[in-house]
């Protein structure tokens, strides 16, 4: 009997139409718990590093969450894993909504997808019955679009529906996978179209089962509560826009408005939103309601993640109109809204210093909103200069040539950051870009807060409070006094901390709403604490704190292997140049080993043969040392490997 | 490439009475010529408390809601429907189609039996219901909608009525009485 | 006609769909209690509550099972209200064969909302626990009971219109059929 | 067997809490038909000229028309009659909405209330169970709070109330009776009522209404449901949009409201204010129309949507009669938002729409007139609207100058004395009347405003055409499809009738002519009254679904009595003539058979007493306005004839008319 997975994996061949439901081994789910953890695994045993993300070897999983399906709210969260044609790395994005507890009901864990189809197709799951169905009708279809003509043409109103818009189709390398009001955003859409699956429907009726059942629902009815009573995303729900306005840097990551905001422009977007907004709503089995439903004149309605609120009007300098009606083109066309805003400013700036003329962007309009509209439309298409912005910054940038690789400032590891450009250097926050293996620092940072509470009594208050917080942390935090940086030693636990935290969430499904990202407010319903309860009643594994912390140090470990075995050095890990105004290279050198050495990685960042059999990956360090990336004596790093490695 | 897989089952094309609150303006002609067309003989007599649709209204809360019988439940269901929509608060099972015990609606008032809609197919079958032709509001509508769904056995009004008496009163006692009123007629 | 037998005081789940997120916690809460052993299992397409769920207009209709229904009725029920269409028999509480909603997924039989009365009966049913966003609450209301017990005469009074209508040899007839049926 | 009415009665006796059920003369039926008609035949036999309309032996009828409960289209009225403490005379009026069906449907065809009740009490009807009701928690509460408040307490959803507010029991001779969208305002039944200690009739029927000929009725209803489909669609061209439909349901629907605020006056029935409707004035009633209308209502068993339910911020909802949206707005120079704040408060002290404004109006202007003064009025506030709220309060609870406004311009003005007589300058037998004041004397107009019984204009015109066609073009395209007309003379009346030159207002229509007209005007109506079908569907719009061709036809199959056009004409005119003999024998004369002095700037003495003696003599009265024996006696009516012999009213040879006061 297995609790709270299903054992079973969905194994689809797309080039040969081959389907299959493999049986799992149980032993993975106590090794890597499962969602990403598993997912992992696979990509290491599966796809050598000679595979190229546009191949028909790369494999796109889908994977669920080891929580989903049970009583535990907010357990959501799926996780799609691949290799990105954008970084050559590891690619990993989640979603939640309805898609993953119905794959659950549905009687699977993952969905593997490995091949390419002749044409397009979309994949039909009903319980045990499994088609590849014919989507030539859906080609070009929005994102939204597609999940209502399938909800149709299947006949069933309860069937959950994840797709890609045009920008998937077109391999856009900012191409998301949409469901309802959640979407995989960041690099794997792009696979998907590659893989010409337009999209996913799935209605499950299955039972899961979870160990120990009275325990669990005990715990989970409490869980309601403190999640409810700990509030919902405020970005959806708040009209004071002061934060973001005027700490993100607007247009293509470039100017910070101090003072932008005021109560006027409160009144007058908050009159705005409300012309649109429908209902707020949430994902499954989760009592915050972060994501509302938008309608706009004449036009079907979408629903926004709380994070997509502001990221095009801050582009364009425009306002939250601009960006209601800008969402409401991306989300069909199915394309990430943190990176496609700086794509569209990074080329409306190349236009500006003549970089790109008329010729390359004929008609171009005057109006900065028009502009993006006008890309966005190119872009998806991949027409004329449209192709090279589809491969976002970086790749633009050197396919345009002529200087423009000076407009890529943005950028770690190819991938475009959030648009950030703070002062003083910050010492988790260097670390967070520098070693991230998610290349979003919203999916790496969290736990521990950004800043120091002042007064030192309202510090001891928040500390007594913190019950998410192992008691190292509340040390560094007691210690911590504004406008100086916590210790080295201290940032690089405060790094594993927040990393830790968001590597189990992957695994488990639970969203980073009501956990990793929440604890830096002391809001997290779920910690390192709690944890190991909802775990061990739900699966039946016998886990504690520590076992559960080694297991995501394992998972983060292996996930490091799989970049490093595609060239991933040390010398990769930088954040943008102008992230801070002053740098202090001693220093961040010495938190780069520091980082390192804790993490029992060596200099250049692979992780060394000890720490990798300490944490059962031998298998992994085999592999290393036969590909020479790691050598007997693994204290140095091999100079070959990391010489290989190109552009 | 695999459509043939689709689970198929019969699909009748059936045509239903869609009911538009918005429009209904609470006149009641529905009720009226329902009530006509099922009365013995024809259109002899009018009785809202027989019609087979009837509208639920209560004016100042601006509620209108005209309900076309379904089928005869035995056992009222747990607590009553109360449903809250654009602020309104509905009422009175709102929207239930079925005769039950916690309710006074879809019986007839002489025998109690329970009263179900057949859209007017009755003999003579008509065109469309007529509580449909008699509202020129358009709060009622007939259209065609493709039906996906197993058959269930549709029962006759007799046989839902039988079965009703048979519920309450239980089998034997029916018979029983059912055989008297035979002698007694002899 | 209506005869007031007495008050009596009902517990009732109201549903304010207005407040509705959506996010089925109801469902996965109900098939758990319901599961056996109970909380052991959770399957939405068992819970004796579902969500009627159109997201595209904005529909979310949290609806309770109510009473097995043999027959489908003539039709389903199609209502607009307020501008939207409530299609698929989004407010009927039935469990009838015209829809696959309120069946056990393998057995096939009737599921019916018992307020989590079952043992251990709880005092508030578990969909309105977890609703958060208050669209479900369990609110008293008074209701006078019908009288249905029997009336001197009710059962005659019913067989004699039958038998006027549909002459007695019918009556009888189908009368055996489902005696037979019933054994 | 009993078709279309049930056969029974209720006697209600308030003094003694006695309650019967009656069985009816199927005969009166064929004589009466039912409705109206009937009730005047039980006022004539059980009422006495001697009666006071505030006494006990004064009666009060509720009655359902011959048809009400058939699948007749627009077939709801219920026609309350009694003695009107206005007038003095018989005060009829109807209300649409479900109490007529529901009553029929709980086996009754009338309520006839007499005697008084010593406490305020309600009547609780549920099929044959009658109950006489405590109505003492009810005391001063509004109409329609009344009716919700009722339902409840009986758990009864599916009732329907008719009550009155705390006008009524004031015996304000205005009160109205309200029930839901519609009400029986005009000459103070409501007071009556009161007078009674009847607060309220609840009514709750689940019997079967029955009709003669099943399968011919239904295609009967078939067909006018056909006709207003197509009336619908095709509105007659060439005439304001109010009369070239069915009904009156523009009234709520239309939002140009040019035609009532140019062509009727304003104030006390003044001014008249040609160039006022303007599009800034459109878009803002528009605009308030929209804000407090939530949607648009029929009564029972009737497409016409001529009312609305309203909903003003923070006033209770309540249901707007298609008449009364203008009268208060303009009767106070204000507009259309004052109207529907004011008529919310209106309807719960239930008072006429129509008069009410007026005696309003007029109190403001004996007013500023100083006839009026602080004294009368302490705190009267300065602002119109204020005004109207002050005024109407102090009526209903007559309360000071209250007290004599409460019994109407007539009344009032007679008490107030010094120079108030002017200003009272828009009634007809007591009686206030729509707030219209012309130019030409019109001959049809002059003689439905003097011989009236109604004493309401809009239950007596309808069916002919309210002025010429401009072109021979438009005359031909009116008459083409006219098989309404009951005589093929009258199209010719259209197409001969002129804007000007001689065959044009006053001299034509002739006043032969102009009897002929009147006749069938009246004619529609009465009928109407007595199957109590809605004017709006049948005597009152140009091009009806319902008139003399169809009639027979309904009334046979559906009651069963084998009825044609001359027989149904008779009918009508039996009851016309029946009403007339009650108020004659109460008084009334030719001298009071007169129009207000300026409802035309233009008159023409000579031609006016043509018209009358032209009229009375088609009628078969005699020139003091009496019917003679010989035509008591062809109606069927000897017993009228006798009485009034008796009484001295008629002389033995019938002719010359007792001189006596």
């Amino acid at each position: 009997m297995r609790y709270a997975e299903t054992g079973y994996n969905l194994e689809i061949d797309l080039t040969k139409g081959d389907i299959e439901k493999v049986m799992t081994d149980p032993r993975d789910m106590e090794l890597y718990l499962g969602g990403q953890g598993t997912a992992a695994k696979m990509l290491w045993d599966r796809v050598p590093p000679e595979v190229e993300p546009f191949s028909e070897e790369n494999l796109l999983i889908f994977s669920t969450g080891l929580l989903h399906a049970t009583p535990a709210p907010s357990a959501t969260r799926s996780s799609v894993d691949t290799f990105s044609a954008q970084t050559g790395l590891y690619s990993h994005s989640l979603f939640g909504g309805f898609w993953g507890p119905e794959l659950k009901h549905a009687g699977y864990d993952k969905i593997i997808f490995r091949g390419k189809s002749p044409k397009l197709v979309y994949l039909w799951i009903h319980n045990d019955k499994v088609e590849i169905r014919d989507a030539s009708h859906l080609a070009g279809k929005g994102s939204l679009e597609t999940a209502e003509l399938l909800k149709e043409e299947l006949k069933n109103p309860q069937v959950q529906v994840a797709a890609i818009g045009l920008a998937g189709e077109n391999r856009v390398y900012m191409s998301s996978i949409e469901h309802y009001n959640s979407s995989a955003s960041r690099g794997v859409g792009h696979i998907m179209g590659d893989k010409r699956l337009k999209a996913i429907a799935i209605r499950g009726t299955k039972d899961v089962y979870v160990a120990k059942p009275a325990e669990l629902h005990e715990i989970c009815i409490r869980q309601y509560k403190d999640i409810y009573d700990k509030g919902p995303s405020v970005m959806t729900h708040s009209h004071d826009e002061t934060w973001h306005t005027d700490v993100f840097a607007w247009g293509h990551a470039r100017e910070r408005r101090k003072g932008f905001w005021n109560k006027e422009l409160e009144e007058e977007w908050k009159s705005v939103t409300d012309s649109v907004f429908v209902r707020f709503n949430g994902c499954f089995n989760c009592p915050i309601d972060c994501h509302a439903s938008i309608s706009l004149p004449g036009q079907r309605p979408y629903f926004y993640k709380c994070y997509g609120k502001l990221t095009y009007a801050m582009a364009a300098y425009k306002d939250v109109k601009f960006n209601y009606n800008m969402l409401a083109v991306t989300q069909e066309h199915g394309l990430d809204s943190f990176s496609t805003p700086q794509v569209l400013a990074f080329a409306c700036e190349l236009y500006e210093a003549g970089i790109l003329t008329d010729k390359d962007l004929p008609g171009f309009p005057k109006d900065s909103g028009e502009r993006f509209f006008y890309l966005v439309e190119k872009i998806v298409r991949r027409d004329g200069v449209g192709d090279a912005l589809a491969n976002g910054v970086y790749w633009a940038a050197r396919q345009i040539g002529n200087g423009a690789e000076e407009y890529d400032h943005n950028t770690t590891k190819k991938f475009e950051q959030v648009p950030l450009k703070l002062g003083a250097l910050n010492y988790p926050y260097f670390l967070m870009y520098a070693t991230g293996e998610k290349m979003n620092i919203t999916q790496i940072e969290g736990s521990f807060p950004q800043n120091p509470i002042p007064d030192k009594e309202k510090r001891k208050l928040f500390i007594e409070k913190w019950e998410a917080a192992p008691e190292r942390f509340k040390k560094y935090y007691m210690e911590w006094e504004p406008r100086t940086q916590p210790s080295i030693e201290a940032a690089v636990n405060i790094v594993d901390w927040n990393e830790t935290m968001h590597y189990i969430d992957d695994s488990v499904g639970v969203c980073a709403f009501v956990s990793a990202f929440k604890g830096q407010f002391n809001k997290s319903s779920y910690h390192i604490n709690n944890y190991p309860k909802f775990i061990s009643f739900a699966t039946g594994l016998d886990i504690d704190q520590d076992k559960l912390w080694e297991t995501a140090r394992r998972n983060r470990t292996l996930i490091r292997a799989i970049n490093n075995r595609r060239g991933l050095r040390r010398k990769d890990e930088k954040p943008p140049e102008d992230h801070w105004k002053q740098r202090i290279p001693e220093i961040e050198a010495k938190l780069i080993d520091e980082y390192y050495r804790f993490k029992g990685w060596n200099e250049d960042g692979i992780p060394t043969k000890k720490e990798l059999d300490k944490l059962s990956l031998g298998y992994v360090a085999e592999d290393l040392m036969a590909r020479g990336i790691l050598t007997d004596n693994e204290g140095a790093s091999s100079k070959e490997a990391s010489a290989e490695k190109k552009e | 490439m695999v459509e043939q897989e689709i689970k198929n089952k019969d699909k009748p094309i059936k045509k239903v009475i869609k009911v538009d609150v918005d429009k209904c303006n609470g006149c009641r002609a529905c009720e009226a010529i329902c009530s006509a067309f099922h009365a013995e003989p024809k259109y002899s007599s009018t009785n809202p408390e027989k019609s087979k649709i009837r509208v639920l209204f209560d004016p100042i809360k601006d509620i209108y809601i005209p309900v076309h019988a379904g089928e005869y439940t035995e056992a009222e269901c747990n607590g009553k429907n109360v449903y809250t929509i654009g602020g309104k608060q509905y009422n009175e099972c709102a929207f239930c189609r079925a005769p039950c015990p916690s309710r006074d609606l879809f019986k007839d008032p002489d025998s109690g039996l329970p009263l179900k809609c057949d859209m007017c197919l009755d003999e003579p079958p008509q065109d469309e219901p007529l509580c449909v032709k008699w509202c020129l509001s358009d709060a009622l509508t007939y259209e065609e909608v493709e039906d996906e769904e197993e058959k269930g056995e549709a029962k006759d009004e007799m046989e839902t009525g039988l079965d009703s008496l048979i519920n309450k009163h239980g089998l034997a006692m029916v018979m029983d009485s059912l055989a008297q009123m035979q002698e007694e007629k002899s | 006609m209506k005869d007031v037998l007495e008050k009596k005081t009902v517990k009732v789940i109201k549903v304010n769909v207005d407040k509705c997120i959506g996010c089925r916690a109801c469902e996965v809460a109900c098939s758990a209690f319901h599961a056996t052993p109970q909380y052991s299992s959770t399957n939405p397409a068992r819970a004796r509550i579902r969500v009627i769920m159109d997201e595209f207009n904005d529909i979310y209709v949290p609806i309770y099972a109510g009473e097995y229904a043999k027959a489908e009725c003539n039709g389903k029920n199609v209502y607009t209200v307020d501008g939207k269409t409530y299609d698929e028999c989004t407010f009927c509480r039935a469990s009838c064969p015209s829809r696959d909603y309120f069946k056990e997924p393998d057995s096939g039989l009737p599921l019916k909302c018992d307020m989590c009365l079952d043992e251990p009966p709880l005092e508030e049913p578990l969909c309105v626990q977890v609703c958060r966003s208050d669209s479900l609450t369990y609110e008293e209301m008074e209701e006078e009971e019908m009288e249905e017990e029997e009336k001197p005469g009710q059962l005659e009074i019913g067989l004699e219109s039958l038998v006027n209508k549909h002459g007695s040899k019918r009556v009888m007839e189908s009368l055996a059929r489902m005696k037979e049926e019933r054994e | 067997m009993r078709y279309a009415e049930t056969g029974y009665n209720l006697e209600i006796d308030l003094s003694n809490g006695n309650v019967e059920k009656i069985a009816t003369d199927p005969r009166d039926t064929e004589l009466y038909m039912g409705g109206l008609g009937t009730n005047a035949k039980i006022l004539w036999d059980r009422v006495p000229p001697e009666v006071e309309p505030f006494s006990k032996e004064n009666v009060l009828i509720f009655s359902a028309g011959l048809l009400c409960g058939t699948p007749a289209i627009g077939c709801n009225r219920t026609i309350v009659s009694s003695i009107s403490p206005q007038t003095l005379l018989m005060g009829y009026s109807m209300m649409g909405g479900f109490f007529a069906p529901e009553l029929k449907f709980a086996g009754y065809d009338k309520i006839i209330i007499r005697g008084k009740s010593k406490k305020l009490v309600y009547l609780w009807i549920h099929n044959d169970k009658v109950e006489i009701r405590d109505a003492a928690h009810l005391a001063g509460k509004g109409a329609v709070e009344t009716d919700a408040l009722i339902k409840q307490e009986l758990e009864q959803p599916k009732a329907h109330v008719a009550s009155i507010g705390l006008a009524g029991e004031n015996r304000v001779h205005y009160a109205s009776i309200e029930q839901g969208r519609s009400s029986a305002s005009r000459l103070g039944l409501g007071a009556v009522m009161g007078d009674k200690g009847l607060k309220a009739i609840v009514v709750r029927g689940t019997k079967d209404i029955t009709v003669a000929r099943p399968a011919e009725f239904i295609n009967l209803c078939d067909e006018v449901l056909a006709y207003i489909q197509f009336r619908e669609e095709n509105p007659i061209e060439g005439v304001p949009p109010i009369l070239a439909g069915l009904g009156s349901p523009q009234e709520m629907q239309l939002h140009d409201e040019k035609w009532h605020t140019e062509n009727f006056t304003w104030g006390n029935a003044r001014e008249r204010r040609k160039e006022f409707w303007t599009k800034e004035v459109e878009k803002k009633w528009s605009a308030t129309m929209d804000s407090v209308q939530t949607r648009l209502l029929s009564c029972y068993n009737c497409p016409m949507k001529c009312g609305a339910s309203i909903n003003v911020p923070g006033l209770s909802t309540y249901m707007m009669k298609c008449y009364s949206k203008l009268t208060y707005t303009m009767a106070a120079f204000s507009d259309l938002d004052f109207g529907f704040k004011i008529v919310q408060r209106a309807t719960e002290y239930g008072v006429d729409g129509f008069t009410t404004p007026q005696v309003i109006a007029f109190a403001i202007e004996c007013y500023e007139a100083g006839i009026l003064t602080d004294e009368d009025m302490p705190g009267f506030p300065s602002d119109s609207e204020g005004r109207f709220y002050w005024l109407l309060d102090k009526i209903v609870h007559r309360e000071g100058v209250g007290d004599f406004l409460a019994n109407g311009t007539h009344w009032a003005a007679e008490k107030i004395g010094n120079g108030a007589a002017e200003y009272a300058h828009n009634n007809i037998k007591k009686h206030e009347q729509l707030p219209l004041k012309l130019g030409m004397l019109n001959p049809l107009y002059f003689l439905m405003y003097c011989t009236g019984e109604k004493l309401n204009i809009t239950q007596i015109e309808g069916n002919f055409p309210q002025a010429p066609f401009a072109t021979q073009e438009e005359k031909e395209a009116f008459v083409k499809d006219w098989h309404q007309v009951p005589d093929e003379k009258f199209k010719q009346y259209v197409l001969d009738w002129d804007m000007r030159g001689e065959r044009s207002i006053p001299y034509y229509p002739t006043s032969q002519m102009s009897s002929e007209i009147v006749d069938w005007q009246e004619r529609m109506h009465y009928i109407d009254d007595a199957l109590g079908m809605c004017a709006g569907l049948s005597s009152f719009p140009l091009k009806p679904a319902y008139h003399m061709h169809n009639y027979p036809k309904f009334i046979s199959a559906g009651a069963g009595i084998d009825m044609d056009e001359d027989k149904l004409t008779q009918a009508a005119r039996r009851n016309r003539t029946l009403i007339r003999a009650i108020n004659i024998r109460r008084g009334m004369r030719r001298k009071d058979e007169k129009p207000p002095e300026d409802h035309w700037r233009k008159r023409f003495p000579e031609l006016e007493k043509e018209l009358l003696d032209t009229y009375y003599a088609f009628r078969g009265w005699n020139e003091d306005g009496i019917p003679t024996k010989e035509y008591l006696a062809a109606l069927e009516l000897d017993y009228v004839a006798e009485d009034l012999t008796t009484r001295g009213i008629l002389k033995e040879n019938g002719e010359k008319p007792a001189k006596r006061r």
